[in-house]
């Protein structure tokens, strides 16, 4: 119904986007801002999913979007921030084996690595692979890879909870890429949910406390308490 | 006839998988379980001895399946006629052990933990004679492992004390090792063959077959103790209870032994060299375990590097039938392989025989350190004559066993002196005279062994206070020490029964010689020589009263041989001297030491230990690491595999 | 249909185990939910004709091969004994007050939750819904790791968490590579593993090869394999026993059951043997870092943890030689492993909880431990041997006969696998002779002895008596479905 | 067991035990005539044996029975290694009679058992001589085995009854390469009847003793045994050098002038090279015990040469 060059330049504007959002969350000592950086991130993977929704004119690609804005854009940067809130750490300072530019680096290094691997594999079916498949692959699985920096090179477990998101919104980007996948991702969105309440918890409150006041922490959230009185 | 040999053999098995059951199943402290236990053992070895012994004479082979196990993969009991020479070892050493330990089990432990010492002793000899019955290479496995397993458990029976856990540990590892190589060994002839029963490797000089040998030779070398293999001997046996230090020597040896002897008879065709290598192996333990056991202290220690000395002769004996089969001289080979087989046999009875005496010693005075015993003729005779008996065999005097062994080997080595290849010929007159050495250093060893704990005064008040063991203690042991003097004096008559014509002295006839000799000297002297006898103290040099501390001890006895081998012990002397004055001229006092390097120790096991030891701490550092570090490594891991892939695709 | 019957049954527990107030009840309601698997498991393999993908409203979802009843069936006898022990362990849990009694509850809960994922993972026809399914074992597994609340818990379960989901991120990637590599074959994507299967020669062989390669990434981590393995030694020795028995006895077989199907999906191809090359060497070297890391133990259950991963090692080797006498050993070993590691951990759960240091970081001091706790003794004794592969033990027979398949492929890689395996028995010869001979000094009081539950001892004392038997008898049927199950992977008959 | 060889037998230990002891006395007279003494008489060992047997015997309160053993086990074993090596007939061997290694060993019971004896008074002077007796039989033993496997290349066999038969009658050695193996027969002749270098016979002397340290404990009866086994040992070794070196003399059909003939023959032969063994004695100073190593070597050499020698030539 649009420009097939104007749905192009778009994509590929999102795509690059995104790569630098990725960036961003390498080097950013701001938590606050590294929160702001990963909302985007989704935001624009939401605004890919309508893209191609409407490009091919599928409607669950648009509820995969509507659930990306839902979770990653509002709930889940909301629920971090909260905790953010509470535990009072508004900086990431420190680096583990990467400094912030040398990370960028080895980023720029890995997309192209990966980019050349791809293309070898996926080369010998190349007449049969939609192009976007390819591009899709090589975006999400570098924003993976990326993302994995961000866990090990940022020492706060926020931080690294924020990495980890980044490496879904890579397997997501991955997923949406391939346009009849859709049943399969809303699940998975649905497991991360799960996966990512359980992590922050655990991590954000357990790791850096003493364990009353560990369990100080989880009654305040009343996460896995389930009667008071029970209790001798 | 082959009915009635099955239903012993099957018999015998049971007897012995119920020995190992009942114990564990009524769990009461009281004797009668441990009685029943081991009628069982004695039973079901006298079954498999009886069940040998017309198979061993008659050649023929007797074969059933016990047991199904996986398609294509049968437990079976093979009796040939090797292998009935290795179940008699087993049933005549089990059923004299078995008596002994009436009495031997109960001194000290826990009474569950003796009913533990019962039932595994059974575990231990079912498992060695299914080794010896294996058909099969899993079979074989099978049990070979179970006999380390049960081993290893006796082994630390007393795991309390001081110095089993590492003697256990070196015992566990070793045995693993020789695991290790059989499983390649194995495996490798079964890619070579196709199949897992014990057939000829063919083609019969390709590498992978090659390779299968050397790999069972190396298993069964560490499993028999050959050296450079040999240090779990002196930590293992010394540190089991004696009973099983018996069985260990005695028939665990020899069924690695069994095993090498079916390889190179019935699996592989061997060349020159690995005979050569064989027969290098064996010298080199024979020499060496001789000359360690020579300056031991600890009396069952003396014994297992004796062990490592003799497994060193029958592997030399292995090696000279491979070599002279090799060079065409089947008679000769045959002589070699004989000697190499009976000098199994005998090991196994007179090595058994004198650990356990020197159990029932060990029991008695509650130490192993022979500078704390002498004068024990005098409290336990019946025990010191069984130790002699065993000490002349070993010792390789006529006319007993361990003499018709030697001299079958030193015999085809003289007549294999006529051979015109000078490299064969500077090995054999190399081994000649190292054999030589070694039988003289062994009398010398058992003088040692023999006087040192028996003779003279008590060296200690845990000698003072020895009695004598009791019965059953001795009538186990004088079971084997008659069969050693019988096989010594009937070795003529048995080889011929065998059917084999060997140019051996008639002991029969020489040991009728010497009663009549002896005989005939008694009667002289008794006519001619004065009868007068009066006992007095020892002189003394003047001494009012001699004690335990003015003799002569082992240490000292054997000091001579460690001097002139010196450069073999690695012996280091430190002298140190104080001064009173600072001009050096008046000695203060002056200490002096003499210490053993434990070469193999200091210079192979140790190194490698610590070379493990090491990549092993380094590895603990790879997990050691936070959650970073691991993210890092699998990063790293996932980089690699995705840029790995699109380069090799 | 049958299926639906395990969701039921959880469903039932769990509204037990919120409304029940006597713990009594609770633990037995535990056990006998975890027996209902069994009993359901049971009924399937009796009135379902094997394989069959049509189970009711399920299809294409769900379907029953031999390989996955099989798996349910081993990973439900784990689930029961393990439930079974849970019942005592957790009450001494709570005297001690490790665990806080009002989590019991979420305790059960999570174990019924996990043993549903475990089962209906083995059930899954969709390769997308088995990594779901994975991922959400991963979830409640990690939860009833953290669930002692203890700080190395919550470090252990992080660990294992983030591990495992990272390295699964990337077994998604791979998920999509089989779909696209489907729907480029077939027209249209598909991750139906009965399909798959079938065409799995004219997908594209590049693809594919990737597709394993991203899904390996994944459950290799599930399962432990070096180098993704290094959450598994803190999770599976920080857990509560009955917790490691499961993980170590039901959730790595997830990994290696998704490692099977993605290559038996790429054995199809011309790309087998770079699969096995990678399924070699990640083998090797968790056979090699697990007996280096056994060496220098001195923590039990962390020993026991890494000889998991030395299994594990063992089993990919298995699977890389990819004939079909090694898949027919790969799964005896997975059964084998599976019971006797359980048995394990059971056992040196007593031991822990007879021991067990309360000094944090500090290892458990053993003494007197044939006075004080004879059976659990003897039971790791015996565990260890049974798992470092002593016959009659059945893993004797699977090392014996692994190795001689791996041997087809390199004599080399044999004889180091088996100096390796050495140093694994040498480690823990070398712990077990050091701890258990170990006594109390004689001014010091003995502890004293804990009373060890009827249903804890007949667990792991079941497990073993079970494993001895499959070491002594290997039945005619459980042959014929193993070699069944070889061939349904694609791997040809035995 | 044949007529001839049960005549054999009595003949041949029967001249054993009778001449025994002149060879023994004979050295000592060569001895202390080289050192310009008169010396004893040629049968002071007869007198001394004699006397010996007519005193009592002294038993140390810690001997056993190994004490009272060792001299008939000592005495006897000798006798029966007497009819290994023919002195004056040579019978067809039987039952093996004759055998080389046998013969050695039968000498090594006596030294095992008189080793032990050495051990039982529980004095330090018997442990010593024990120690060192023991240790010096096991150096020399290579080399008397590989001088016995020259001996038996050479002479093609085992036996020394075979051996004796075929060089009977004849004026010289077999081959040259016997009188090599004649010298190692010396030194392992030197070695096993405790002459200088090795040992001094005639010492007392604590530092120096070695077998006489051993058997420093006997008494009467006993001692007399026990010289009387060390004489008869010597006379054999001193045999065996004779049919090496010597072989003419030896009858192999019985007749009464032949073995008349032998016997006379063999005193003369035997007293040359108990005359060769006294000049050599005094010839020589006592070499330190841990340098006697050395001249064992020089046997083992020269036994390895002839093995070499022999069948390359």
């Amino acid at each position: 119904m649009t420009d097939v060059s104007f749905v192009d330049g778009l994509v590929r504007f999102i795509f690059v986007a995104v790569l630098i959002t990725a960036a961003f969350l390498l080097s950013t000592r701001s938590l606050p801002s590294l929160l702001r950086t990963y909302q985007l991130q989704s935001l624009l993977l939401a605004m890919l999913a309508v893209v191609f929704s409407f490009v091919e004119g599928s409607a669950v690609l648009l509820w995969i979007a509507i659930l990306t804005v839902v979770s990653k854009v509002l709930v889940i940067p909301y629920f971090i921030g909260e905790i953010q809130e509470r535990i009072s750490i508004r900086r990431d300072l420190e680096f583990h084996y990467l400094a912030p530019a040398s990370s960028i680096l080895v980023s720029i290094a890995l997309i192209i690595g990966v980019y050349l691997s791809l293309g070898n594999i996926l080369s010998s079916a190349y007449a049969k692979v939609e192009p976007i498949f390819f591009i899709g692959a090589v975006i999400g699985i570098s924003l993976m890879l990326m993302g994995m920096l961000v866990i090990f090179s940022r020492t706060k477990a926020i931080t690294k909870v924020l990495g980890f998101l980044s490496m879904e919104n890579g397997v997501l980007l991955f997923g949406i890429c391939v346009t009849e996948l859709p049943f399969i991702i809303e699940v998975m969105i649905m497991i991360d949910l799960i996966i990512l309440i359980l992590l922050t918890t655990i991590l954000t409150v357990g790791i850096d406390s003493t364990i009353e006041a560990y369990n100080e922490k989880v009654r305040q959230y009343s996460l896995w308490t389930v009667r008071e009185e029970d209790a001798p | 006839m082959i009915g009635v040999i099955l239903y012993l053999l099957f018999a015998g098995l049971f007897a012995l998988l119920l020995g190992t059951v009942l114990p564990l199943l009524i769990r009461r402290e009281d004797k009668p379980v441990r009685t029943v236990s081991l009628i069982a053992t004695a039973l079901g070895s006298a079954f498999l001895a009886v069940a040998a012994l017309p198979v061993l004479f008659s050649a023929t082979t007797v074969s059933a399946t016990l047991w199904h196990l996986l398609p294509g993969i049968d437990f079976t009991v093979v009796l040939d006629r090797l292998s009935s020479l290795f179940l008699l070892i087993l049933g005549v050493v089990g059923l004299a052990d078995a008596i002994y330990s009436f009495g031997y089990v109960e001194h000290g432990g826990h009474p569950m933990r003796r009913n533990l010492l019962v039932s595994l002793m059974n575990l231990f000899l079912l498992s060695m004679g299914m080794v010896v019955l294996a058909g099969n290479m899993v079979q074989f496995l099978v049990f070979w492992e179970m006999m380390a397993v049960s081993s290893l458990f006796l082994v630390l029976y007393d795991f309390e004390s001081e110095g089993i856990g590492r003697a256990g540990l070196f015992y566990a590892v070793m045995t693993q090792l020789s695991t290790v190589f059989l499983f390649i060994g194995f495996i490798l002839l079964y890619g070579e063959t196709g199949t897992f029963a014990l057939v000829p490797a063919s083609p019969l000089a390709s590498p992978g077959a090659l390779a299968a040998f050397l790999c069972l030779f190396l298993g069964f070398s560490v499993k028999a103790g050959v050296i450079p293999f040999h240090k779990w001997l002196p930590y293992a046996h010394p540190a089991s209870p004696s009973n099983i230090s018996a069985l260990m020597s005695g028939v665990m040896l020899k069924v690695a032994v069994y095993g090498l002897v079916r390889a190179v008879l019935d699996i592989f065709a061997l060349d020159f060299t690995s005979g050569a290598v064989i027969l290098l192996f064996g010298i080199t333990s024979a020499i060496l375990g001789i000359i360690y056991a020579y300056k031991e202290t600890d009396i069952k220690g003396l014994l297992a590097y004796s062990s490592i000395e003799n497994i060193g002769i029958i592997f030399s004996g292995i090696g000279l039938a491979v070599i002279f089969s090799d060079l065409g001289m089947p008679e000769l080979s045959t002589l070699s392989l004989l000697a190499a087989l009976f000098h199994s046999f005998n090991h196994a009875l007179f090595k058994s025989l004198l650990f356990m005496t020197a159990g029932s010693v060990v029991a008695a005075t509650h130490t192993r350190n022979m500078e704390e015993m002498g004068g024990l003729v005098h409290r336990m005779p019946f025990t010191a004559g069984l130790f002699c008996t065993g000490a002349i065999a070993i010792a390789a005097f006529p006319p007993l066993n361990g003499f018709v062994g030697e001299l079958m080997l030193f015999e085809s080595l003289f007549f294999g002196l006529q051979v015109v290849d000078p490299l064969t010929k500077v090995l054999l007159i190399f081994a000649l005279s190292l054999f030589a050495l070694t039988g003289a250093l062994a009398a010398a060893c058992f003088v040692k062994a023999f006087g040192i704990t028996f003779l003279a005064h008590p060296r200690s008040d845990r000698a003072v206070h020895a009695e004598e063991a009791c019965r059953s203690m001795l009538i186990g042991p004088a079971i084997l020490a008659f069969l050693c003097i019988a096989t010594g004096i009937g070795s003529f008559q048995i080889f011929s029964a065998l059917g084999y014509d060997l140019p051996l002295p008639d002991m029969l006839v020489v040991g009728m010689l010497i009663v009549v000799t002896l005989g005939a000297v008694v009667l002289v002297v008794r006519a001619t020589a004065s009868r007068e006898t009066r006992v007095t103290e020892t002189w003394g040099c003047g001494l009012l009263s001699q004690n335990g501390r003015m003799e002569y001890t082992g240490t000292g006895y054997s000091e001579p041989v460690v001097t002139i081998f010196s450069s073999i012990y690695r012996t280091e002397k430190k002298i140190d001297r104080t001064w009173l004055d600072p001009d050096r001229a008046i000695v203060a006092g002056t200490r002096a030491g003499i210490s053993l390097i434990k070469f193999f120790e200091e210079y192979l096991y140790l190194p490698v230990a610590r070379g493990t030891l090491a990549v092993s701490s380094l590895v603990q550092i790879f997990h050691a690491g936070t959650l970073d570090t691991y993210i890092l490594y699998i990063f790293v891991s996932i980089v690699i595999l995705v840029l790995g892939v699109g380069w090799f695709i | 249909m049958i299926l639906s019957a395990y969701p039921l049954i959880v469903v039932a527990a769990i509204i037990g185990f919120v409304l029940i107030p006597s713990r009594r009840i609770l633990h037995l309601l535990a056990a006998v939910e975890s027996a209902a698997f069994l009993v359901v498991t049971g009924v399937l393999i009796l009135t379902v004709p094997l394989p069959a993908t049509d189970l009711g409203p399920w299809n294409g979802i769900f379907f029953a091969d031999h390989f996955g009843v099989f798996l349910a069936v081993v990973s439900g006898v784990v689930f029961f004994f393990a439930s079974l022990y849970a019942g005592g362990y957790t009450e001494r849990l709570m005297e001690t007050g490790e665990l806080n009694p009002n989590r019991l509850r979420l305790f059960y809960s999570g174990l019924a939750l996990l043993q549903l994922f475990v089962t209906l993972a083995f059930f899954a026809d969709n390769l997308g819904l088995f990594w779901i399914l994975a991922e959400l074992t991963t979830v409640f597994s990690a939860l009833l790791v953290a669930i002692l609340a203890a700080r190395e818990n919550i470090d252990a379960a992080l660990k294992y968490i983030f591990i495992a989901s990272v390295a699964m991120l990337f077994s998604f990637a791979g998920v999509i590579f089989v779909f696209e590599a489907a729907r480029i074959t077939l027209g249209e994507g598909t991750l139906t593993w009965t399909v798959l299967v079938q065409h799995a020669s004219s997908f594209p062989p590049t693809l594919l090869f990737a597709a394993f390669v991203f899904l390996f990434i994944g459950f290799a981590a599930k399962s432990g394999v070096v180098p993704f393995h290094t959450w598994l030694p803190d999770a599976h020795s920080k857990a509560p026993s009955a917790v490691s028995a499961i993980l170590s006895g039901a959730l790595l077989n997830v990994g290696i059951y998704g490692i099977i199907r993605a290559y038996s999906l790429v054995h199809q191809t011309p790309f087998a043997e770079k699969a096995s090359l990678i399924l070699f060497v990640s083998g090797f070297l968790s056979v090699g870092v697990a007996s280096l890391a056994m060496l220098y133990q001195t923590n039990l259950k962390k020993l026991i943890a890494f000889s998991s991963i030395e299994n594990m090692g063992l089993i990919l080797l298995g699977i890389g030689v990819g004939s079909p006498v090694a898949l027919f050993w790969v799964v005896i070993h997975m059964l084998a492993h599976s019971l006797t590691k359980a048995a394990l951990f059971l056992s040196a759960g007593v031991l822990h909880r007879q021991y067990r240091s309360h000094e944090p970081g500090a290892d458990d001091q053993i003494v007197d431990v044939f006075d004080l706790q004879p059976t659990a003794a003897w039971g790791v004794i015996v565990g260890t041997l049974a798992i470092v592969g002593m016959p009659p033990f059945p893993i004797f027979y699977t090392k014996f006969f692994l190795l001689t398949q791996v041997a087809t492929v390199s004599p080399w890689l044999l004889a180091a696998t088996l100096v390796l395996i050495m140093i694994a028995v040498a480690g823990m010869a070398r712990f077990l002779i050091r701890e258990f001979s170990a006594r109390s000094e004689a001014n010091v009081q003995q502890p004293h002895r804990y009373i060890v539950p009827l249903g804890m001892r007949l667990s792991f004392v079941l497990l073993i008596v079970i494993v001895t038997v499959q070491g002594l008898w290997f039945p005619v049927q459980e042959i014929a479905v193993i070699s069944q199950i070889v061939a349904e992977l694609g791997f040809g008959g035995v | 067991m044949n007529g001839p060889f049960i005549i054999f037998a009595l003949l041949n230990v029967g001249f054993v035990l009778l001449i025994s002891p002149l060879f023994m006395s004979l050295i000592k007279k060569v001895k202390a005539r080289a050192q310009g003494r008169c010396g004893p008489g040629l049968f002071q060992t007869y007198y001394t044996i004699a006397k010996l047997l007519r005193k009592e015997t002294v038993y140390s309160s810690a001997s056993s029975w190994v004490m009272r053993v060792t001299p008939y086990v000592c005495l006897s074993m000798a006798v029966v290694a007497a009819l290994f090596v023919p002195l004056l007939y040579v019978p067809e061997p039987v039952a093996g009679i004759g055998n080389v290694i046998l013969f050695l060993y039968l000498l090594g019971i006596a030294r095992f058992f008189m080793a032990l004896s050495g051990l039982d008074a529980g004095s330090a002077f018997g442990g010593i001589g024990s120690s060192r007796e023991m240790s010096l039989a096991a150096v020399i033993e290579p080399t008397s085995i590989v001088v016995l496997a020259a001996l038996a290349v050479v002479a093609r066999s085992l036996n020394f009854l075979e051996i004796a038969r075929d060089s009977a009658g004849m004026l010289f050695p077999v081959s040259a390469t016997m009188i090599l193996i004649g010298v190692s027969l010396f030194i392992i002749l030197i070695v096993e009847t405790g002459r200088i270098p090795v040992d001094n016979p005639e010492t007392h002397l604590e530092l120096t003793m070695v077998h006489e340290a051993m058997v420093l404990e006997q008494s009467g009866r006993n001692l007399a045994m026990i010289e009387y086994a060390g004489a008869i040992k010597q006379t054999l070794l001193i045999a065996i050098l004779v049919l090496v070196l010597m072989p003419f003399g030896l009858v192999t059909e019985l007749s009464v002038a032949g073995v008349l003939f032998a016997m006379a023959l063999f005193v003369v032969k035997g007293s040359v090279i108990s005359v060769i063994i006294g000049l050599f004695e005094s010839s020589m100073a006592k070499m330190r015990l841990f340098s006697l190593p050395n001249l064992f070597i020089i046997a083992f050499f020269f036994s390895v040469l002839t093995i070499f020698i022999e069948v390359f030539a």
